[in-house]
């Protein structure tokens, strides 16, 4: 499953990128996110309550930030389960200044399995998309009100 | 273990069993009462194999819980035959007209037509396809069902069944 | 004097069927029964790093839960099943095939190799707390690169599927029939195209399902089973676990549909056997849907490069065809759907050489089996088309072309130059193809349409009419197994050895039994699906039952009549020529009065001092056959698809279809019927519906009958049918198999009604199925709008 | 494919059912009709640990006349709905689109309330009520609030109710009886998920020119998707085939599909093109109008 898109923000480069690496804001930003630690440079291990219409599960999982590029680019990886699947996600976020602030740039490429890969379909990429698009909004509220 | 006690009336005669909440009506009436006839071909609201009369009107039993019937009435494809043993129209005009091969879904398509001849007597072939397309075949590819509805539909009417 | 065979009775086993008192599997429930569930993999390639069933363990009435290592040392692997695999030695030398062994574990050790496959079995007091019990097993996969597309698995360094094979390439054969080179010397053009029949389910409304229960006293094990083959799982069941086959008993109760898939061995019957003697207590597994969708083995999955030589007057001089079949992570079934594709590739045309090769590959799915075709409807989308095709580049009408091509009714019986699978030359027996072609023509109002056409077009209405023909192999052996008694009351008991699905097996066999013993229908009980019945069984497929069955009940009732003539004779001291027999008494044909009844010669027939069995015969009324056909008897049909395209939404309507077949001597005609429009039907899930789609994981997308679409009452209408009865030549009754034919041709027809209908955008139909959004890709692409 | 065990709760009134949510709304789900729900619950893609069944809430099935309003009940059923003459009476629409809902045993149990919680994007009822900017009004332990389609709809199966809140009612405008109106849908089989619906309303004066225009599309979007665009550019308009061309255009430019396994995101779009003329040409004649 592919997804990719773009966020806006009013904040400036750094700012966005420490939200995006600490784990206080991180943990309040995913949503359903209920344990986020980290475990080693750049590892969390992740547990997830997702309440997402009809399906109510939990997810346990990994969460790996590599090729680190401070500023500008980083690439997410993330692998977890739960009773009703598994997940296994490379997402490539680029950081772009803008006039106004910065844009994040991301694209990602998701492997999904168990029971809501074959009921899921065409919901799955609109749900993620619109779970990706809370997130995001929650790191820029948090930046603005000084979180970062 | 979460039960509940419930009351039902299937087929006629009064049931009080005491059950866990999560049971499905379709396993109340396969495992609890012994009632076999109605079949489980999907447990996910598609093939109407399920199919049983709930207050008199067709429903899935795979996608009701059996706390949810407490109270109501059931008639299942065992309802159908006379005490002496002879069938109902509709069972006879299946049989007439080759309508079941392996019978798996002819219970579920049965309750559909019991529900489905009261509220049309005499349908157009249309009617006919319409009213059973919640019901899957694999064996008959229909022709000879529809064929069978045509003659149940005649045989109740004479009956003013 | 047949007065039974050739009349549509009511059949006999439909009381049970509609008033809900049948028994399939799952309605089976013993004292002290327990309940299985399996956690099956969520991965299509993957190691399997840990197994936690600790928490699993200990919830209560949760009685096992079994791994793959449990099992190690104590249960065999199972691979494919020899009984129809074998190839007689002069196919082997001919095809020079490639055919590796390959296994599968009952449960996955070590890794797992396709999205359904088995992973652990959980017993427990019933399916809601085993289900519980699974939620609580904590597995951790490593997953490894899937290998999902065909093509992509047969390149050196693909991921290997079966560790202990060198390459995903599992089989392999060419057969060669005349010279492909010196066809295209001689042709004026050579057309080329790719033909994809996709993977589908046949998917029986019944799901799979397995009892076992074994008693102590007697180290006797019961087994039910949901299967077209009781005698198969009796004997692969004993290898497997190490057992006495006399010591098994298999039982196919009332099974609702099969078509193919629900025969052949599954781990699940080996599970619950093994389950039912570890435990000491019954066991029931009942597959629901969601297992059935990867759990349960698909089918066709076969891609066609296919090349064609021909003159300009649509004269075809040769076919050269490479094709790969994907059969999943396991080959059960070696060359049985490849080779029948071979060998129904040319069908009912004339077609002189023909050159095919065949690569099966291995890859990370559910295994690929026989469905209702098994490899023919594939081969006929192909041709069909391809047909079609040359047609429209000559500017001739595909009928002509069909017509050019199909073998004479003098050239009949007509070799196709090559072996039929069991060994025997691939002659047609009997039939006539080009009148039934004309035959459906007439029926189709094919001129009529041709004539309006284009006027409706003008009225934007689309309309289109298309042909396919088939000729099948049908009745194939290797045996069937009947035997036939008189019971004390005087009852016709007839066991055979071929289990019924729903093809009116008690009624149909009793017609045959009936015609020979004299008696009317409803004093013949016929039994079968149990394997104590009789000493070898094979199984109800490959449209073989009225054929084999039918052939063993006619021989077994046509040796107990002479029998109980000469039991008669000898107890009315009259010469056994001089006697007949008639509703249930044998009597001198001109001395009627002197008669003894059925339940009398019974009697009459018991060991002891007084028995009248004269010299040489075994007491008692009974007599046993066991019918092995030289070889198969070819069946044949015609089909026409008239259908309407909604240019705006790509949407296809079937607004008429036709199919003219010659099943040979038709033993119930409301039996034969049924089965050509039940074919029919699946013919139109193909067509239009069904497709199991995997992602490039490996994941299943089609998981539940929101995306694997079944055909509806809405969707399928009444194919209208006219029948030919040429009878066969190679069984005493003269029937030919009917089963799959619906299936065969239904494809190709409505794809080629499709593009008819389409034919000022000359779309180009290559795969199926033919749905509404690859219709408006086609009508998009086209340019001629 | 059986449920998790759950705590089963059976509130006869509103006020009992609200204050099960109030109490254990984070770990409840509502059980009305079940016909999306207990698929759900069988595949253990949801295992709630509380089950509150509003089946036999008094007061909630009902359909009503109500100050230009049609207000319904959450738990009426589409079967009475079907069955209803003031529905066929004040909102043909909705009573075109309900015969589409899946098949009769579905009909008979599936509620109103249900199918809306649900929010699937391609079902029928939630097209209906955005179309005609009906109102769902969201009950809770203190209080109501009535939400528009867009405030409440959020994405695939994802709306904006709080684990305290429950459907109460629906409402949807009285379409005035010059009106005319069409709901049009494809879908793979009959009675299958929509590939792509769209319901209109068109209302005309004496010279043939659209006084009021209603037009969404469902199936197309992650929500039910109002053309509002569309409904401008056809007011005041006299009503002619290239205008049903144009407006069609305008219509599939509209939406943003996604793909998937029956429908491509172009194939959707194109279906957004040729429902939106066929409806609106449907919705036209019904108010009297002709397209030449």
């Amino acid at each position: 499953m592919q997804l990719s898109g773009e966020t806006k923000f009013a904040n400036g480069v750094q700012n966005i990128w420490d939200a995006l690496h600490d784990p206080n804001i991180l943990k309040a930003a995913i949503p359903g996110c209920e344990r986020l630690e980290l475990t080693g440079d750049g590892e969390y291990d992740v547990v997830m309550k997702l309440g997402v219409a009809a399906v109510k599960g939990e997810y346990t999982g990994k969460v790996k930030l590599e090729d680190v590029e401070h500023g500008s680019h980083y690439i997410l990886l993330a692998e977890g389960s739960g009773s009703p699947g598994h997940v296994k996600a490379r997402m490539d976020c680029k950081l772009l200044p803008t006039e106004k602030g910065c844009t994040l740039v991301w694209d990602c490429d998701a492997e999904i399995g168990g029971m809501i890969a074959s009921v899921g379909g065409r919901v799955l990429g609109g749900i993620a998309k619109f779970m990706a698009g809370q997130f995001f909004k929650a790191i820029e509220k948090q930046v603005k009100n000084g979180g970062a | 273990m979460k039960t509940m006690e419930i009351t039902v009336t299937v087929n006629g005669k009064k049931h009080t069993e005491t059950i866990e909440t999560r049971m499905l009506l379709s396993d109340f009436i396969r495992e609890q009462l012994r009632l076999t006839g109605t079949h489980l071909g999907c447990e996910h609201g598609v093939c109407g194999a399920c199919t049983v009369l709930v207050n008199g009107k067709a429903a899935r039993s795979c996608l009701m819980l059996a706390v949810q019937a407490d109270g109501c009435t059931i008639d299942t494809v065992e309802s159908l035959v006379k005490e002496d043993g002879s069938l109902h129209p509709l069972q006879q005009a299946f049989s007439d007209n080759h309508a079941l091969q392996c019978g798996f879904c002819t219970p579920g398509f049965m309750m559909t037509l019991v529900d489905f001849l009261q509220e049309n007597p005499n349908p157009s072939e249309g009617e006919i396809r319409e009213a059973i397309s919640g019901n899957l075949c694999r064996c008959t590819g229909y022709a000879n069902i529809v064929k069978a509805v045509e003659q149940a539909s005649q045989a109740l009417a004479k009956q003013g069944g | 004097m047949a007065n039974l065979i050739g009349q549509s009775f009511r059949r006999k086993e439909d009381y049970r069927f509609v008033t809900g008192t049948g028994q399939y599997v799952a309605d089976i429930r013993l004292d002290n029964m327990a309940e299985a569930t399996f956690i099956r993999s969520t991965y299509a390639h993957a190691f399997i790093k840990s197994i936690d069933v600790s928490a699993a363990l200990a919830m209560d009435d949760v009685y096992a839960v079994i791994t793959g290592e449990d099992l190690v040392g104590k249960v065999g692997l199972m691979s494919e099943m020899e009984s129809h695999c074998r190839l007689p030695k002069h196919i082997e030398d001919q095809i020079k095939p490639i055919m590796k062994h390959n296994v599968e574990p009952v449960l996955a050790t070590g890794k797992v190799k396709y999205v359904g496959q088995n992973v652990v079995c959980i017993v427990a007091k019933n399916r809601y707390i085993a289900e519980d019990a699974a939620a609580l097993v904590k597995i951790v996969y490593e997953s490894l690169p899937a290998v999902v597309d065909p093509f992509e698995a047969l390149k050196d360094g693909a991921p290997l599927v079966q560790d202990d094979l060198d390459d995903n390439m599992q089989s392999y054969f060419h057969l060669p029939v005349g010279s492909w080179e010196e066809a295209v010397k001689k042709a004026d053009n050579v057309i080329k195209g790719r033909f994809t029949s996709p993977r589908v389910g046949s998917n029986p409304i019944e799901t799979r399902g397995v009892v076992a229960s074994y008693d102590n006293r007697t180290d006797f094990l019961n087994i039910w089973s949901s299967t077209q083959m009781p005698f198969e799982i009796r004997h692969y069941v004993a290898r497997i676990l190490g057992l006495v086959e006399q010591n098994i008993r298999v039982v196919a109760p009332d099974v609702g549909g099969g078509f193919g898939p629900k025969g052949g061995l599954y781990p699940e019957e080996v599970m619950l056997a093994y389950l039912a003697k570890s435990l000491k207590r019954p066991v029931r597994w009942i597959e629901d849907r969601m297992e059935h969708m990867s759990g349960s083995r698909h089918s066709r999955d076969q891609i066609h490069d296919l090349e064609v030589a021909y003159t300009n007057d649509g004269t075809i001089l040769g076919v050269k065809d490479d094709f790969v079949l994907d059969v999943g992570a396991i080959n059960y079934f070696a060359l049985t759907c490849a080779y029948n594709s071979a060998a129904h590739f040319r069908g009912a045309y004339s077609i002189p050489v023909f050159d095919l090769t065949c690569r099966i590959a291995l890859t990370n799915k559910t295994p690929n089996v026989p469905y209702r075709g098994a490899g023919r409807p594939e081969v006929v989308f192909a041709m069909d088309r391809i047909v079609d095709m040359i047609a429209r580049k000559l500017g001739m009408d595909p009928v002509e072309v069909m017509l050019k091509n199909i073998i004479p009714a003098e050239e009949m019986p007509y070799s196709q130059g090559m072996y039929y699978k069991d060994g025997g030359e691939l002659i047609y027996d009997s039939g006539n193809y080009p009148e039934a072609f004309q035959m459906v023509l007439e029926l189709s109002r094919f001129k009529e349409i041709r004539a309006n056409q284009e006027q409706w077009r003008k009225e934007g209405k689309y309309i289109g009419i298309g042909f396919s023909s088939n000729v099948e192999g049908t009745g194939v052996g290797p045996f069937e197994g009947a035997k036939v008694s008189i019971d004390p009351s005087g009852q016709v008991i007839l066991h055979v050895g071929s289990s019924s699905q729903g093809q009116s097996h008690e009624t149909v066999f009793g017609q045959v039994a009936g015609d020979v013993l004299g008696v009317s229908l409803d004093r013949v009980t016929v039994k079968n699906g149990d394997t104590v019945a009789l000493g070898y069984g094979a199984g109800t497929y490959a449209s073989r039952s009225a054929v084999n069955a039918g052939s063993a009940a006619h021989l077994a009732s046509v040796k107990l009549r002479e029998k109980m003539l000469a039991v008669a004779g000898n107890v009315l001291e009259i010469a056994p020529e001089e006697l007949t027999m008639k509703d249930g008494v044998i009597y001198a044909v001109n001395q009627p009065e002197k008669k003894i009844t059925f339940p009398e010669l019974a009697a009459a027939a018991v060991p002891g001092m007084r028995c009248k069995v004269p010299e040489g015969m075994d007491p008692g009324l009974e007599a046993t056959h066991y019918f092995v056909p030289p070889t198969v008897t070819y069946s044949s049909s015609v089909h026409a698809a008239v259908v309407e395209v909604d240019i705006e939404t790509g949407f296809v309507k079937i607004q008429d279809y036709y199919i003219i077949h010659d099943s040979g001597r038709v033993i119930n005609p409301m039996v034969v019927e049924g089965q050509v429009q039940g074919g029919f039907a699946q013919g139109v899930g193909t067509a239009l519906y069904e497709e199991v789609v995997h992602n490039e994981n490996g994941q299943l997308l089609t998981g539940t009958y929101m995306d694997y679409l079944l055909p509806t009452s809405m969707e399928v209408p009444v194919a209208v049918q006219g029948e030919q009865e040429y009878y066969s030549t190679r069984n005493p009754l003269g029937v030919k198999g009917v089963g799959e034919s619906g299936a065969i041709s239904t494809p190709a027809a409505i794809a080629n009604a499709v593009v008819d209908a389409l034919a000022p955008f000359n779309v180009k139909i290559d795969r199926l199925p033919v749905s509404p959004n690859r219709v408006f890709d086609l009508l998009q692409q086209s340019q001629t709008r | 494919m059986k449920p998790a065990s759950f705590e089963y709760l059976r509130p006869a009134s509103l006020e009992e059912a609200l204050q099960y949510l109030a109490d254990l709304g984070e770990d409840a789900k509502i059980l009305s009709g079940g016909q999306s729900l207990i698929p759900v619950l069988n595949m253990r893609l949801s295992t709630p640990k509380y089950l509150i069944d509003i089946a036999r809430v008094e007061g909630l099935s009902y359909i009503r006349e109500e100050d230009g309003y049609l207000a319904i009940g959450a738990l009426t059923k589409h079967v009475e709905l079907e069955q209803s003459p003031l529905i066929a009476k004040h909102c043909p629409l909705l009573l075109e689109a309900v015969k589409w809902i899946g098949h009769p045993q579905i009909r008979q149990r599936g509620t109103i309330g249900g199918s809306i919680a649900h929010a699937d994007p391609s079902a029928e009822l939630p097209c209906v009520l955005a179309a005609l900017r009906g109102e769902i009004v969201i009950a809770h332990a203190d209080g109501e609030e009535t939400l528009t389609p867009e405030e409440f709809f959020l994405t695939y199966l994802l709306t904006s109710l709080q684990p305290d809140q429950m459907i109460k009612e629906v409402r949807f405008p009285i379409i005035s009886e010059k009106a005319g109106s069409a709901f049009i849908e494809v879908a793979r089989r009959h009675g299958d998920f929509a590939l792509v619906e769209v319901a209109a309303v068109i209302e005309l004066n004496e010279d043939n020119e659209i006084t009021l225009a209603r037009l969404a599309a469902g199936g197309a979007n992650p929500v039910p998707c109002v053309l509002e665009s569309v409904e401008d550019f056809l007011v005041g308009k006299t009503v002619d085939d290239s205008l049903l061309e144009e407006a069609s255009e305008m219509a599939s430019e509209g939406v943003e599909p996604d793909g998937d396994l029956h429908g491509s995101e172009a194939y959707r779009r194109s279906l957004v093109k040729t429902l939106t003329k066929r409806a609106l040409r449907t919705a036209i004649q019904r108010a009297g109008g002709t397209t030449r």
